[in-house]
């Protein structure tokens, strides 16, 4: 069957193949593949330069038809109920469907040929009903909601804030800033060093309050060591630090190189 | 409400509204039942396509709408702006009927119906409102099921899908006498 | 064109138009002069007006518009505007409690008991007429003071704010105690 000059465009494998059962003006029913397969693979290879995608769904067409010749070769298989199986039946099946789809198709054409000549308007409220403000339901809106129950919201509100509130620390009352005189301080050091003449750095730490006492503290031993007023020995690192005094030395500590 | 005040209720909603409104919204307007506010509206139409104005209604599946009659449209679109006409290309009509014919329906389907591929088409046909998602098939993936739209109603003048010549009777019976008139070529292997 | 069919062209272009549409420019459609026009415009209203529609012709200076009749604006409430749902959230409640109890109080007074910003609201129990300003506080920045309103009492069943049930300073002296027990419990472990 020769293949006409100019190819039409086809919507996919389904259209192709419902155009050579026409052309060839043969009952759906009883669809002579040999001679199908053939014009098929002859339209397949004059439409070889075409989109691969599209091309791949006409030759998976194309193997379905031969897959069915090569069925029709071999014995008929047999279904459950002891029926001859055509191998051409599914493809009858979805051949129907597809001609159904396209008489839908043209159906629809017509009738949107037809339509579409009303006219619509948008939305038209009048201001009055578009501004309208429906009353409160004040029932619906407090619902379950009455004196008692406000006031235990209230009340939970209350406690809530009470507990937010550290009462142990509350109780401290103010943190006032402390101020470190360093003349008493190296004056204190002064006198516990004579006293002592001989003791471990640790314990002088340990009878200071806070922390800027004990950096003051640290400053004035630091100045002491200076003036040789007293020296220190540590047996090794991190051990305590044991301070002795130096009698021989009555230099006064210049408080101006602590500062 | 009686019927004269409901009737002109009901022209008053709906040329205010301007788009569909669903019949059982009318009806607890008009405190009516269904039944009762469809006789109403249909009694409307009549009177609208008998009478001598220039709008009618136009009905979509449960829905009404009212718009100017079609016989005007030469003489509105002097001063209105037209609407849009669409010419849809084959891929894309074909796609239409098998969901309108087919709804729901899942992309697979239709794919499977048309033996190609059909992104595009879809996503046209979403795109001109003419189809839409209607939810989901309860199947593995979840495949999104579409439907056509109130607009594709509007497009092809079809008051109802139900309305669309039904493809098992009309087209069946015109290919089995196609087939008896058909020459059988004896091709057998 | 003849008269019928000019009324119903009119019809048509005003539905179509929905805006109002100068005489003039309805005059040229119909290819009538304005003073032909505006006689048919006339008489349209008339029938508008006599007839059993919803719909009537309104009329602006040398321009007219289709327009829903008035006397069907109640039906159109009851489906053009969405019913509102009003409820009252947690922290509304709790902020109306507040106002109640500590009434008159300042915003910043409602924020240091509640912990946190309170302008939602405090704007929403304004909106739904459960508070009100009462005046301003004398001091700096003239707060606003905040009070129950008149529909507080109303809906609360209540004649006056005096009848309001006041946590009793025993109570608040518990609540302390607790929470130092509490607290000093954790100190312990």
């Amino acid at each position: 069957m020769a293949i006409p000059v100019t190819l039409e465009v086809f919507e996919g494998p389904l259209d192709l193949l419902l155009y050579l059962i026409e052309k060839n003006k043969v009952d759906i029913y009883d669809i002579p593949i040999v001679t199908i397969t053939d014009q098929y693979m002859a339209y397949i290879k004059a439409m070889e330069d075409r989109d691969m995608n599209i091309m791949s769904e006409f030759l998976v067409m194309a193997a379905t038809l031969i897959d069915i010749k090569c069925r029709m070769l071999l014995p008929k298989e047999v279904n459950e109920e002891g029926e001859e199986e055509d191998p051409r039946d599914e493809l009858v099946q979805k051949l129907l469907e597809y001609k159904m789809v396209r008489f839908l198709s043209v159906e629809l054409k017509d009738r949107q040929l037809e339509s579409g000549f009303n006219l619509y308007h948008k939305k038209n409220i009048p201001p009055e009903v578009a501004s309208h403000e429906e009353p409160i339901d004040y029932d619906a809106l407090i619902g379950d909601l009455n004196l008692a129950a406000l006031n235990d919201i209230f009340q939970s509100i209350l406690k809530r804030q009470e507990d937010k509130i550290d009462p142990v620390r509350s109780s401290f009352g103010n943190i006032e800033k402390e101020e470190i005189d360093i003349s008493l301080k190296a004056t204190y050091i002064e006198a516990y060093t004579r006293e002592h003449k001989r003791f471990s750095f640790r314990s002088l730490l340990e009878k200071q309050g806070s922390k800027a006492e004990l950096i003051v503290t640290f400053l004035v031993v630091l100045e002491m060591i200076r003036i040789g007023k007293v020296t220190i020995e540590q047996k090794e690192n991190f051990s305590d630090i044991i301070i002795t005094n130096n009698d021989d030395n009555n230099e006064r500590i210049d408080l101006a190189q602590i500062g | 409400m009686n019927k004269k005040k409901a009737t002109a209720t009901l022209e008053a909603i709906l040329f205010a509204m301007g788009d569909s409104v669903d019949i059982s919204r009318l009806a607890s307007v008009i405190e009516e039942d269904v039944e009762t506010t469809r006789k109403y509206l249909e009694e409307m139409t009549e009177k609208y396509n008998k009478g001598n104005g220039g709008i009618m209604l136009a009905w979509y599946d449960n829905a009404v709408q009212l718009c100017t009659k079609p016989e005007f449209y030469d003489d509105l679109i002097k001063i209105a702006t037209a609407p849009k006409r669409y010419s849809l290309t084959d891929s894309v009509i074909e796609t239409l009927s098998i969901v309108a014919y087919k709804q729901p329906v899942t992309r697979a389907e239709i794919e499977r119906i048309r033996g190609v591929n059909c992104d595009h088409a879809i996503n046209r046909l979403l795109e001109l409102d003419l189809i839409c998602e209607l939810g989901r098939l309860d199947a593995p993936g979840k495949p999104i099921l579409f439907g056509t739209t109130e607009q594709f109603l509007k497009s092809f003048g079809v008051r109802s899908v139900d309305e669309l010549p039904h493809p098992d009777t009309l087209v069946v019976e015109e290919f089995k006498q196609q087939a008896e008139e058909e020459v059988q070529l004896s091709l057998d292997i």
